[in-house]
């Protein structure tokens, strides 16, 4: 008999190792799979037993200003108006990526057009130190120097949307300039090659051709670090000033999701109303978490296309 | 490497499964106490000095709020409940099965920002401005200068018994919230024109505490209940306490903590109380008084 | 581009008892998603002989090697169909043991892709996987396939330094020698020289006539110098079909379909 | 103004912005440490902490964050990879891998704070781990699990498909040429998400509130059966890490010297941040010359 037709009929020992492999992955990705499926049931059996079960109108939830889930207001309902909260994420995160934007990109085209080898000695290790800077120790430093200068330059008690913005920008440069880097990197060399040989300049190429053929991983950049903004808890409690009303301006107290999600957790009881309209919040961050995933979806797919 | 790894993590499961099911004998003995952040320092500080009197037990102790106590104490998922308030007084809590221990009592005292300079307040001041009602310090006798309030966060014990006694069912503005004492003291202590309130312990340089209705915040006056403003500090059980629970109860109404730890930690011992007060807040005179 | 008859083919077959046949395939199909590559092709490689697939950019020459060790597989959209015969086994079906018969078909790719690991390491790395553990076997192994693929004298003094060190030609010969330290019964080459310079060109070259003692060959080249040069048999594709398969000879001077007469005389298209 | 102006122009825009962050950085850094490190003493890094008196340090918080720290990776690392393979090897290209892949981002993006609370309801209470080291690490490795397989999926991709074909036409499986050729390879891209993973364990606070708790336990160094309760080995222990420690004692410390004890913990977790990140950096860069037998990333 032919020995090598007959090992093709067996089972080899690296089929033996594809198969152990193949389960190895698949039970990681499964485990992965139930911690987050438990975690969306969790907040949403929660989240929303705040409207099936103490029967919030949804549409007050969203528009309503007043935040009070301990009291009633005159009509007897509950008052759990989020939508100061709502309004404060967004303005936070949306300021937070202007400042941000042009500091992030401007640092990674430093890092790969201007000066490479220090942009890489320096600056790469110093925004990767800033990811290691635990929030609590960015919201002591937003208490203890943004918020004084604010009330020094602005008036008002420095507490607000604008300390929080600072404490987010801060916090978002790291990951919004290594993605950029890697957006500019992803350009080919030659497309600046070819640039600069019909003699443009090299900040015509870096505006012209660099930037534009990395619009889409930019764009990528930036809406991942709104995401990460838009996620921030501890931080930007300590500076906004947690109350739960709409922003008159950039420097008097106002509140994010997080912020009263954080504080009012450990002072509510399981299943309490109280309880569940702080899950509601929860549930609103996890709505909108997705909808910066598919953002960032559609980006990527439209760069695709390109 | 890999394997290495997996090598590890599993001996580690493993490990950390026998550890769960070994007995309580080689590995000592401990209960947990969560909760009221105000009863914190006091269990902490007692469970220290609890452990380093009786080896090989401890003394796990949480912060977490008042809610978390309660919360706890009642699906039973530790020993002890601290909170700041009375259980019947917070919602989606069935009193009935837990066991109230009354451990020290806390006065609370509005803080003002030191540059104000206004000494006293009345208690009708106090709701205007806790209200809304006043929002310039001009019109309590203070200087031309809008008030800035700075609230604890919804549900906190120390707040719920601010309100109580201050602001009597009215409804509070919304204003800045924070979640902690420290955070509210720095503020204050910052803040041109700011008020807030907390317990007596906290309060330090950095802050002017007021005379409320000419009353100064004092022990002395908490005590006969001339100050209002101040709330029991309850640990709560789950049944009747047993075993090393029992114990450490018992050991935090001993004089060594009583009488020695509680003043130094800025509580007022239960037994130095000349009156006492119930949920609905009657006052009757004690054996003591 | 001129319209050829796709049903007009002149294959050339094999007397199995004349000539032993390495591999063949029968009716063989490759569809990517919805869109079909391979249109039923029939070929037969025989052993001990290099036989050359030329065709121009699409006409499906590397999609059909690719199938021959079922390195479709790997494609998620690709399905191929139809039969792949290795000593007298279908291998296009499931219980063949996939890896095995990858140690016996072996392949080598277009560009160079050593693995990021010494020279040495690459060539033992995956005999030491099979099981061969002797230290002085896989030295022996080193040595042989690194002078078969006409390397050795190159790299014999840097054999622990980083492949990725090569240059783009030895870097190819290595892939071949990686490649023959499988002792594979067959070698699968596709375009191996087309990232090389007409230097290391004429080396990989000569290596795989020096081969051809000891492997059937199958290999998709564009160049058809290449494929005069080296091959006995060669077969022509145009649009996923094998219009001719005959000596390489008679397809350069006297091929029996006018697309192939096109092509060879750089009329096509 | 003409093109060479412009040029000019830019670049000196460009050169003001990279000196700007690295200020920022540097008068941050300068913040921390000039406030911190004069409060940093042999005595400050291995006492333990005091709750109301002053002179109280942060050692049992150090050792505790670097055990955690070491626990919530040994989970974490072999989840993550085996995850991220699976993800950027085997799954198929359909609408339910890609779900999963949203869905695992969409986690990256929870607060950490309701992680922990789901830790504290499952882990803490449900499994009964109680306030744990065991549920911190838990509870750590929810939080940066999808922030590790999306890092080892992606640098698996950047590297060529080429390199998992040359693996598989030697009659390899697609697991081993993952585990000994793609792996390796993609090796600096790995460590580096896993370092950034590793600061976010260390830095982290609200996850761990709940789970691995807020005090920290007399540990008895000399005694390191893992099944005795003071053990510092001990996994089934409350472990107040530095980061909660500096939480707690910014918003409920009663010591005197509170601020100064806050500006030296902050201190001290940057200093080791800063020291992990380049142990890890040596140890990545070492490990990946050994397993390619490389000097240099190649051509």
């Amino acid at each position: 008999m032919d020995p090598i037709r007959e090992s093709l009929l067996k089972v080899s020992h690296q089929a033996k190792l594809e198969r152990r492999g193949r389960i190895i992955g698949l039970f990681c990705i499964s485990l992965i799979v139930i911690v987050v499926a438990a975690i969306f049931y969790f907040v949403a059996s929660r989240g929303l037993a705040t409207f099936y079960h103490d029967k919030i109108n949804l549409w007050d939830f969203l528009t309503k200003q007043a935040w009070n889930p301990g009291t009633k207001d005159s009509h007897g309902n509950p008052a759990v108006g989020a939508l100061p909260m709502i309004v404060g994420s967004f303005l936070v995160t949306i300021f937070a990526a202007i400042v941000a934007t042009p500091f992030a990109i401007g640092a990674a085209i430093f890092m790969t057009e201007i000066s490479p080898r220090r942009g890489m000695q320096i600056l790469k290790p110093v925004t990767e130190l800033l990811v290691g800077i635990p929030s609590v120790v960015y919201g002591f430093i937003g208490l203890t120097v943004v918020v004084p200068v604010i009330r020094q330059l602005f008036g008002g008690t420095g507490f607000g949307i604008l300390a929080g913005t600072m404490v987010l920008f801060v916090m978002i440069l790291p990951t919004v300039t290594s993605m950029s880097v890697d957006a500019l990197q992803a350009v080919p060399r030659y497309y600046r090659e070819a640039s600069l040989a019909l003699g443009a300049t090299r900040w015509q190429t870096i505006y012209k051709v660099v930037l534009r053929s990395a619009t889409p991983g930019l764009l990528t950049a930036v809406v991942f670090g709104m995401a990460r903004a838009f996620g921030e808890a501890l931080a930007v409690q300590m500076v906004i000033g947690n109350a739960a009303l709409l922003p008159h301006n950039l420097v008097s107290p106002a509140s994010t999701l997080t912020s009263i999600l954080t504080m009012g957790i450990g002072n509510t009881i399981m299943g309490s109303l109280e309880n569940n309209a702080l899950w509601s919040l929860a549930l609103i961050l996890l709505l909108m978490s997705l909808v910066f995933n598919l953002l960032i979806r559609l980006i990527g797919r439209k760069g695709a296309m390109k | 490497m890999k394997k290495r790894i997996l090598l590890v993590a599993a001996l580690l499961l493993s490990l950390v499964t026998l550890t769960a099911c070994q007995s309580s004998a080689d590995r000592g003995e401990s209960i947990t106490v969560v909760g009221s952040s105000a009863l914190q320092p006091l269990v902490e500080a007692a469970g220290e000095q609890y452990g380093s009197e009786h080896l090989g037990k401890f003394i796990n102790v949480q912060g977490g709020g008042s809610g978390t106590g309660l919360s706890q104490i009642q699906e039973g998922a530790v020993a002890i409940g601290n909170s700041d308030m009375y259980a019947e007084e917070k919602r989606g809590i069935k009193a009935k099965q837990l066991v109230d221990h009354r451990v020290a009592v806390v006065g609370i005292t509005p803080v003002l920002n030191k540059k104000i300079g206004v000494k006293n307040l009345s208690f009708a001041q106090l709701k205007a401005i806790f209200t809304g009602q006043v929002t310039n310090w001009r019109e309590v006798g203070g200087p031309n200068l809008p008030i800035v309030i700075v609230n604890r966060a919804q549900g906190s014990g120390t707040r719920v018994t601010f309100e109580k006694w201050v602001l009597r069912g009215a409804q509070a503005k919304q204003a800045q919230e924070q979640e902690s004492t420290g955070m509210v003291r720095q503020i204050v202590a910052t803040t041109p024109g700011a008020i807030s309130y907390m317990a007596f312990s906290y309060v330090d340089k950095t802050v002017a505490a007021v005379n409320v209705a000419g009353v100064a915040p004092t022990d002395q006056n908490v005590t006969t209940n001339k100050w209002q403003i101040w709330s029991y500090e309850h640990m709560y059980t789950n049944g009747q306490p047993k075993g090393l629970t029992k114990d450490f109860i018992r050991y935090i109404y001993s004089d060594a903590i009583q009488e020695k730890m509680l003043p130094k930690l800025g509580y007022i011992p239960v037994n130095h109380m000349q009156i006492e007060r119930d949920l609905k807040g009657n006052v009757t005179a004690t054996k003591g008084g | 581009m001129k319209d050829y008859d796709l049903t007009k083919t002149a294959i050339k077959t094999f007397d199995p008892e004349v000539q032993e046949i390495a591999l063949s395939t029968d009716d063989l199909h490759v569809f990517y998603g919805s869109k079909e590559q391979i249109k039923g092709v029939s070929l037969q490689f025989p052993r001990y002989q290099i036989s050359s697939i030329i065709g121009s950019s699409g006409s499906g020459k590397s999609t059909y090697l690719r199938s021959l060790n079922r390195m479709n597989d790997e494609i998620q959209i690709a399905r191929v169909t139809g039969k792949i015969m290795y000593r007298g086994l279908d291998i296009n079906q499931p219980k063949i043991d996939v890896f095995e018969m990858r140690k016996h078909i072996g392949m080598v790719f277009q560009r160079p892709n050593p693995f990021a690991k010494s020279i040495y390491d690459n060539i033992t790395f995956a005999p030491i996987r099979h099981g061969v553990k002797d230290k002085k076997v896989l030295d022996q192994l080193v040595e042989t396939t690194l002078q078969q693929a006409g390397l050795w004298k190159e790299v014999k003094d840097t054999l622990h330094k980083s492949a990725l060190a090569l240059s783009g030609g030895q870097q190819q010969r290595l892939c071949i020698a990686r490649a023959i330290a499988m002792k594979p019964d067959i070698l699968l080459l596709d375009e191996p020289a087309s990232a090389l310079d007409p230097i290391s060109t004429s080396v990989v070259e000569d290596t795989l006539a020096q081969l051809k003692a000891h492997y059937t060959i199958i290999i998709v080249t564009h160049n058809m110098q290449q494929a005069a040069r080296i091959s006995d048999y060669t077969a022509f594709f145009h649009q996923g079909v094998a219009l001719e398969y005959a000596e390489t000879k008679r397809i350069f001077t006297k091929p029996a379909i006018q697309a192939t007469d096109d092509y060879v005389s750089g009329h096509f298209g | 103004m003409n093109v060479k102006q412009q040029d000019k122009l830019a670049t000196g825009i460009l050169y003001t912005i990279a000196g700007i962050i690295i200020l920022v950085l540097a008068s941050l850094l300068a913040f921390i440490l000039i406030q911190g490190l004069p409060h940093v003493t042999w005595h400050f890094l291995t006492a333990p902490a005091r709750s109301f008196e002053a002179g109280g340090g942060i050692g049992i918080q150090l050792f505790n964050s670097f055990y955690l720290l070491v626990l919530a990776m040994l989970i974490s690392v072999p989840l993550s990879l085996g995850a991220g393979i699976y993800l950027s090897e085997y799954a198929k290209k359909n609408w339910l891998t890609s779900l999963i892949r949203t869905s695992i981002e969409i986690l990256s993006s929870l607060p950490s704070v309701v992680v922990g609370l789901f830790g504290f309801l499952i882990f803490v209470i449900q499994f009964k781990f109680g306030f744990s080291i065991l549920s911190g690490a838990l509870v750590l490795t929810v939080f940066n699990l999808p922030l590790l397989t999306r890092n080892v999926e992606e640098s698996l991709a950047s590297i060529s498909s080429m390199q998992r074909e040359a693996g598989l036409a030697l009659g390899l499986s697609r697991w081993e040429t993952v585990m000994r050729i793609i792996v390796p390879e993609a090796l600096p891209g790995i460590t580096t998400g896993m370092i950034l993973g590793a600061g976010r364990v260390f830095g982290e606070a609200a996850a761990l509130i709940y789970t691995a708790g807020q005090s920290a336990p007399a540990l008895d160094f000399t005694n390191w059966n893992p099944f005795y309760i003071a053990s510092p080995l001990n996994p089934m222990r409350p472990a107040e890490t530095l980061a909660v420690h500096i939480w707690k004692i910014n918003s409920e410390g009663i010591m005197p010297d509170a601020v100064a004890v806050s500006a030296g913990a902050s201190a001290v977790l940057i200093v080791a941040v800063l020291l992990f990140n380049l142990g890890a950096r040596w140890f990545g860069q070492h490990l990946y010359q050994k397993m390619t037998g490389t000097g240099k990333k190649g051509a």
